[in-house]
């Protein structure tokens, strides 16, 4: 049945009307404005521009390295998507089962939420430094010589890694609360009918956790693709070089960092381009199949 | 296809308070066993016990010749029928019947086979294909009685599986499941707090009150012989009027007296009308001021009270009184309980004048 | 059979001892290699912080503690940075304050608000409203900066905490995460308030507003945390000392071009410990009201 | 008085060295009081103040590094020229006061100084004394000598060489020292349209062929792109020589753990002869932002000139390791005996102070940040084995050029 | 306190199916009406039209002397208690029952006397400072209660009140409603789809199904009178026995006929046991076989067929019947109900021999 709503006065358009200014002022205003100076080639101080047509687009999209960096973005995005989501998963699910200090686990386990992603990408650099990080050190007694800054699939590794662990607390939070409203006879039910713990969490525990899993891919994916800016900013110490870098990062380096005003928009409208794709993807398809317990 | 032997079993959740306590049950196989009583007196934590749900904290539970103490549930040979179905909702009908036969690594065809041979009985046939939320409750329940039902396990444990209907459905599906149940001939333990579903349904019948066993017996003995005042004001509805003994005063006119009578019962079905002055026959006669009157079609009962007491009156047909009457009533001698002073049943409380309990019988009207 | 009142039979008392368990042991094992793996870069950031800007810049991270705590602590906390030095540690926590604050309250503001109109009304708008509030998503801040910024600028909200927070509070995850907790409160509620005489206003503040509380905290904490670690606006738009917040603090400390100097890791990493510190016991004080909201809205 | 701020790049101890030069201006007069903000990173601070520009609220002072310096002097009409600040404001300039490397990296074609050389620095050669004496050699001069040394180095356990910055040290300096064309246009001074690199030439693919083959035989090592990835191993003695900044050297006498000295970047006697030229100045400088009131900019001048008083620069030049840019200056550090103290601090001055040829005063190339990016990744796949130096340079020149010629178009 | 009307109320969703179609029903001020019918039968939306929760497609709707049709609920003067309460989880007893009397600017003094009183009427005193959720599901139900009738409306309404309760709470609270309406006197509306709150309830019983009004009656005219097939076997539990009158054959004896009868009827406890042969008196007589026996204390309920239909016979006392037993059976011609194969009630398909329709008496055992 529907929502049972008050009939239509001016009251809902009050209500709305702080957050829709806020929106159009503040997002609107900057994304037509992006959207605008796309189509030009412009002077950074404003004096004066020229009309270029597509031309940005087609500079972007000829590029090898913009097709690098994309690549490179598509499997970032994959694989902190997956090991993040995976491993916060296996911790709620562990976290969830156990009896005993269930509170202190979900406390030690939740609180790395609250870093900032500077500080977590300044102990990724240090953990990772050439020189002197303890997991190169690690890594060495493993025959790997882990060379971040240089090898250009290492620095991609301590990204990756990073970027996960700071990611791993909120979709455990996220994961335990999936978890805990999961109906506690249905999993009872699956315990009489399935003796295998691995099978029983294939086939009842994580279908039925799809909504949440759902949500946090969505989160996941914007995060991998958005937030992780922050990080891979001081993990290549500002300096990308061969370093690999997301879209989203270079947009920034372009744009903010180099100047290039009409470029770094033309790569922003194809951002939001494909993520609004993705979106409308995700929501089409994916939620289709999701179980709602 | 089992007997099920409860071994002086206790659950102790926290501390001191045993949820369970000391219980000992055999369950005959193909026996169907219903435990009753009020909310919290341990019947779900016993069954989850049996289930392997809940860790047994004493004593020891055997299925056919094992001990289950260590076993997981799976293991365990036994179904489950939930409260609210425990459906998994993400399965069709189809998969949430053939899921624990899948995992036991039966061949396909043989689960085929046991699904729709059980979606036959149940009459699912047309459902199969369709997701737990597009069942309405009845159809839902029936899934989870085929989810049980396909395993052919040595017992069935059902825990309030008719609770979440409506009163109608619930009263289908009772003769249902008791039908099934005999057909199968599996061994079953079933919880309700409801005493019609535990009167219908049971062979045995154990009451149980704050995890302690009040009695185990047959229906109708339970019914005819409370053992305790628990269980007399338990089974049976309406209840059955329990009166302190010393309320009675000299309204009651009792033939014979035994000191530790403290309490007397009667049911409202055995109440006849009398003449106000009436005093034939032994028995329990009392003056009786009407409060309101429920006709219910075929029946009328009437609240009401003796002296301080609220006492319910049964009254075939509709009843002609009104708020505010007094009415004379009476019970037979045979037909009242006496208890003693800690609520339990007194058998010689009174000398034997000719012992004519309920002969079953159809009354011409 | 008789009525039997609980009928033990006379057995030798049923003496079990449980098996023990690989199972749980396994869990916890997994579960401390997990908090470790969350914890251990902390951990090493605190100890660190307890070094000198030499040592950490020749040794790396450190696993033991150094003799530099107080003094590396005292001096992000009370000694002046900037020029005014009017700034230190804790009036750029101060300032970290405001703005997350500021920007958990405004979003949760705003966005309850909008939520509310979209899921309890019925208007020709709706949908529409909610997809222009849901794009928002799809472009962070990073990428519209400079636009941004001319805007923010044109408004005349350079070095203003209005300036600082509002433009960051143009995003839809509140809407998103309020909109869903709306839809699973159940219907008879407003029903029995508009029985009881509560129109819109009244329902809003008197039943929705107290219900939500726990999905309030929910994202309370999550904006929060989001609000306190923004680096790239605040330097942007403040020009002004004043509104050092400690994020910029530490990028300012550890930031020396070319190596002319050793950055002062000890100091930074203190700076560090501390910006975890309010989030950290935020997190941790709520986080069963947290769990509880996302619970809920799950539902 | 008259408020002006000033907005720089300037972390750390140099954050504190800024405040306090404007803290004592603030307090050597009382018509002027600066305030200095800092905004982050140098590309953070311009484009700051590139975005309160279009705003009109920009700083009056803006720190703007080397390779942002085109951007802001191509935009004609974005800042006052340093020299019509100060001659506006009637205050002598003469150009020749100023140290010779310095005078037209921030000039225009004329040979106007448009922006005010700030923390101005020079890529040199630190050498580690216990390995140059255990192998029995003298740090090189060229890097013909550098070629015969290397093996003993090596032998002797360590690196021979690390760098810190390929792009200004190996690349743009690598045209200044031998005096070679940078970029057509006059090195770019001439204007945007039609500017491109000459990068894919035959020096310089050789000076990178030399890196490679180095590389190979254990001669040269390269950390990444980060300057500290570079540096760390030279002060954890593990390295013999070491091209870092004249800048470096305060830091280096704290975390060095061995004795070290310094000497000018070798250049290739093949390409440059008997001797090398000056090099380019790396770092930093002020510009004046146009749209500020008359008042306003005779208090900036007021301030640079304070600034570029010997007293202040000495200042600079000794707690940070900069450079100081008039010759009074290093005049006057020389009177105090600063370099017998200190020798290694003097090498960037000298060096800047060299032989100064067509192709020394400076290049000007837009989008010279992307350029630079460019650099980096194709000298990263180059060490990393992903591209040949052909490959590399082709691609360097193409996307450069790609990039100058884009910028052509922002500015018509 | 008001009369209430219901004037050709329809209801249209979508498209043009009607939940509720042109119904039409007075109720009486103070008058206790009960709307019954299955599930989806449109009880709740029509109820929801008279709260203003819904909008009314056509027909109008007048409390006291007001269309309503075009008011607030709020504006309405009404009070609603809904199946799963719909209490403020966050404020506590006395401010839910507060809220709505706070909302229509009544003065505190005067709040707090209504609240108080009402407390006490329910027994809610001791409850007042607790939140909803520290309370059991009946005390729940009171509460609900309490908010109606603080606020003294012109009309309840209720909404399936007693459905989340268990048997026990709900039979008591159904005593206690009906207690509580009598005392207050205020027109009710109440909607329920169990046949016995129903009965026991109503002054006036309104039968849906589909969207229309059944029948409209007093719940004993109802109960001995249906107006249809769909009433006859929705009143009375166990439902009354439908069988074709085609079916019965040569086994039934009637003494009349008439051409319309398509089914006949009759209720479980209405039917006597007789020999086998036995032939006397007009009325039906067949062949009843026992397929199963539900003894259920103080009467017992046989399930079987006769020829290929079910039918229940409802038996006093212990059944002395097994499965598979034949019995002869036979139903007195007046307790027999004849429809027409539309459904609907024939009341004048045989002639009248004596029309005693069930003397109210109390009947001795
Ligand atoms: N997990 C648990 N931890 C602690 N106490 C519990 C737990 N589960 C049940 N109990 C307690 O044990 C007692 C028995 O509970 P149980 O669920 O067996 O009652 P029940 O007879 O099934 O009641 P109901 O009819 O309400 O389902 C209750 O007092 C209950 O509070
Ligand atoms: N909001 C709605 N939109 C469309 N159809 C509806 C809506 N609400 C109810 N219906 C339909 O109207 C019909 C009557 O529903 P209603 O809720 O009145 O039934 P009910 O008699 O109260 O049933 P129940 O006993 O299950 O509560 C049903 O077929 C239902 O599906
Ligand atoms: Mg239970
Ligand atoms: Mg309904």
């Amino acid at each position: 049945m529907d929502k049972v709503r008050f009939g239509h006065s001016i009251v809902p358009y009050l209500f709305l009307l702080p957050q829709m200014v806020v929106v159009a002022v503040f997002f609107y205003l900057p994304a037509g404005e992006a959207v605008r100076s796309s189509f030009f080639l412009e002077d950074p101080f404003g004096f004066s521009a020229t009309f270029v047509g597509l031309d940005n687009y087609a500079d972007v999209l000829s590029s090898a390295e913009y097709r690098r960096v994309a690549s490179f973005t598509v499997w970032f995005t994959a694989l902190v998507a997956f090991f993040a989501l995976a491993i916060a998963l296996l911790l709620a699910v562990k976290a969830d089962a156990v009896l005993r200090g269930a509170k202190t686990y979900r406390t030690l386990l939740m609180w790395v939420y609250a870093i900032a992603p500077p500080v977590a990408g300044l102990l990724g650099i240090l953990l990772f430094d050439q020189h002197v990080g303890p997991f190169v050190a690690i890594a060495s007694w493993f025959g790997w010589n882990l060379r971040i800054g240089v090898n250009y699939y290492d620095t991609a590794f301590a990204m990756i890694a990073t970027a996960v662990w700071y990611q791993v607390a909120v979709n455990f939070i996220f994961f335990l609360s999936g978890l805990q409203s999961i109906p506690r006879a249905v999993r009872e039910a699956a315990l009489i009918d399935c003796r295998s713990g691995l099978r029983r969490f294939f086939t009842v525990t994580l279908p039925l956790l799809t909504p949440t899993a759902f949500f946090l891919l969505v989160i996941n994916i914007t995060y991998a693709l958005f937030d992780t800016f922050g990080l891979i900013d001081l993990m290549t110490k500002n300096e990308p070089g061969n370093n690999p870098v997301t879209l989203v990062y270079k947009v920034f380096l372009d744009g903010f960092r180099g100047n290039d005003l009409g470029g770094s928009s033309a790569q922003s409208v194809i951002l939001m381009i494909v993520v609004f794709a993705l979106t409308v993807v995700q929501f089409r398809f994916m939620e289709r199949r999701v179980h709602y317990a | 296809m089992a007997r099920l032997h409860i071994d002086q079993v206790s659950k102790i959740y926290t501390g001191t308070q045993r949820a369970v306590d000391t219980v000992s049950i055999d369950i005959d196989d193909g026996e169907f066993l219903v435990l009753v009583g009020p909310s919290g007196c341990g019947k779900s934590t016993l069954l989850r016990m049996i289930a392997g749900l809940e860790a047994i904290t004493e004593g020891a539970i055997t299925i056919g010749e094992r001990v289950v103490n260590d076993l997981d549930p799976a293991e365990r040979d036994i179904a489950m029928v939930f409260q609210n179905y425990a459906l998994y909702p993400h399965m069709k009908v189809y998969d949430n019947m053939a899921y624990g036969l899948r995992n036991r690594g039966i061949a396909r065809d043989e689960i085929d086979r046991r699904v729709r041979e059980a979606a036959t009985t149940l009459e699912l046939g047309p459902l199969l294909e369709r997701k737990p939320r597009e069942l309405s409750g009845g159809q839902r329940q029936r899934v989870a009685m085929g989810r049980a039902i396909v395993r052919n396990p040595a017992a069935f444990l059902f825990d309030e599986p008719l609770s979440n209907l409506d009163a109608k459905l619930r009263s289908h599906m009772r003769v249902e499941i008791k039908h099934l149940q005999r057909s199968l001939g599996i061994t079953s333990v079933y919880v309700t707090h409801d005493q019609l579903e535990a009167m219908t349904l049971a062979d045995k019948l154990v009451v149980m009150n704050a995890g302690k066993v009040e009695q185990i017996g047959a229906p109708l003995d339970v019914y005819e012989r409370p053992a305790s005042t628990f269980v007399a004001s338990f089974i049976g509805a309406p209840a059955m009027n329990l009166i302190p003994f010393s309320a009675l005063g000299d309204d009651g006119r009792l033939g014979l007296r035994d000191a530790a009578v403290a309490t007397i019962g009667f049911r409202p079905q055995d109440v006849i009308e009398v003449a106000n002055d009436n005093e034939d026959g032994d028995g329990l006669s009392l003056r009786f001021v009407v409060d309101a009157v429920e006709p219910v079609g075929s029946e009328s009962f009437l609240h009401g009270k003796v002296g301080a007491e609220r006492v319910v009156v049964r009254i075939d047909g509709r009843a002609p009184h009104r708020e505010g009457d007094r009415v004379g009533i009476a019970v037979p001698s045979e037909r009242l309980h006496a208890f003693d002073a800690d609520g339990r049943r007194l058998d010689d409380w009174r000398a034997p004048i000719g012992t004519d309990t309920a002969k079953p019988k159809i009354r011409a009207r | 059979m008789s009525d039997a009142v609980s009928t033990a039979r006379p057995l030798a008392p049923a003496s079990h001892r449980p098996a023990f368990k690989w199972g749980p042991v396994f869990d916890h094992a997994i579960l401390i290699a997990g908090a470790a793996f969350m914890l251990v870069p902390v951990f090493l950031a605190f100890m660190t912080s307890t070094h000198d800007a030499v040592t950490i810049h020749t040794g790396g991270v450190q696993a033991l503690p150094g003799t530099s705590l107080v003094d590396n602590y005292a001096t992000v906390m009370f000694d002046g940075l900037g020029f005014s030095g009017a700034v230190n540690g804790t009036t750029m926590m101060l300032n970290s304050m405001i703005l997350g604050l500021g920007f958990a309250v405004g979003k949760i503001v705003l966005s309850m608000m909008a939520a509310y109109a979209i899921v309890y009304f019925r208007f020709p708008l709706a949908e529409f409203a909610f997809w222009a509030i849901f794009v928002t998503l799809l472009l962070p801040l990073e990428v519209r900066i400079l636009p941004s910024y001319e805007i923010v600028q044109s408004m005349g909200l350079i070095n203003t905490y209005t300036g600082l927070i509002v433009p960051l509070v143009a995003s839809a995850t509140g809407t998103f995460f309020f909109r869903q907790f709306f839809k699973s409160v159940p219907d008879e509620l407003i029903e029995a308030a508009r029985i009881d005489g509560a129109g819109p206003l009244k329902f809003f503040r008197d039943i929705l507003l107290p219900l939500s509380r726990t999905m309030i905290a929910a994202i309370f904490i999550i904006m929060f945390v989001y609000g306190w670690n923004q680096y790239l606006w605040p330097t942007l738009i403040t020009t002004n000392e004043d509104y050092f917040t400690l994020v910029r603090g530490i990028k300012q400390i550890i930031q020396v071009w070319v190596g002319s100097q050793i950055p002062e890791y000890g100091q930074a990493m203190a700076l560090a410990v501390l910006a975890m510190l309010p989030p950290v016991i935020v997190v941790v004080v709520f986080q069963s009201w947290f769990i509880k909201g996302l619970t809920e809205s799950d539902k | 008085v008259t408020e002006i701020s000033w907005w720089h790049a300037m972390g750390g101890a140099l954050g504190e060295t800024v405040n306090e030069i404007a803290t004592n201006f603030n307090a050597s007069q009382d018509e002027v009081v600066l305030t200095p903000v800092f905004k982050g990173t140098y590309e953070e601070a311009l484009t700051a103040g590139i975005a309160a520009f279009r705003a009109g609220e920009q700083p009056n002072i803006l720190q703007v590094f080397d390779a942002g310096a085109a951007t802001v002097i191509g935009a004609k009409g974005a800042v006052k020229p340093v020299q019509d600040l100060l001659e506006g404001a009637g205050a002598s300039f003469d150009i020749e006061d100023y140290i010779s490397g310095v005078r037209y990296f921030y000039a225009d074609s004329d040979g106007k100084m448009i922006g005010m050389p700030f923390n101005s620095s020079a890529p040199i050669m630190y050498y580690n004394t216990e390995a140059l004496e255990k192998a029995g050699v003298e740090a090189p001069k060229t890097w013909e000598e550098f070629e015969q040394i290397a093996p003993k180095l090596k032998q002797a356990g360590y690196i021979p060489l690390v760098q810190s910055h390929l792009p200004w040290e190996f690349t743009e300096n690598f045209f200044s020292r031998h005096n070679l064309p940078f970029a057509t246009n006059n090195n770019g001074y001439d204007g945007a349209e039609g500017t491109k690199l000459l990068v894919n030439t035959d020096g310089l693919k050789m000076m990178f062929a030399k890196l490679a083959a180095w590389k190979e035989d254990g001669h040269f090592e390269w950390y990444g792109t980060g300057w500290g990835d570079n540096q760390t191993p030279f002060e954890q003695g593990k390295v013999a020589l070491w091209v870092g900044s004249s800048g470096s050297f305060g830091g280096l006498t704290k975390s060095a753990a061995m004795p070290f000295g310094a000497v000018p970047l070798p250049y290739w006697e093949a390409i440059a002869g008997e001797e090398g030229y000056q090099t380019f100045i790396g770092g930093a400088a002020l510009f004046a932002m146009a749209g500020k009131s008359e008042e306003e900019n005779k208090a900036t001048a007021k301030f640079f000139e304070y600034l570029t008083s010997p007293e202040v620069q000495l200042m600079w030049h000794k707690s940070t390791g900069y450079v100081p840019i008039t010759n009074a200056a290093y005049e006057r550090a020389k009177q105090q005996g600063y370099y017998d103290e200190v020798p290694q601090a003097e090498i960037g001055i000298q060096q800047l102070n060299m032989k100064a040829g067509e192709w020394t005063k400076g290049y000007r190339m837009g989008f010279y940040v992307q350029i630079r990016d460019v650099m980096n990744r194709e000298y990263g796949k180059l060490f990393t084995g992903e591209t040949t130096v052909d490959e590399a340079f082709k691609t360097i020149e193409a996307e450069g050029n790609q990039l100058l010629e884009r910028f052509a178009k922002t500015g018509s």
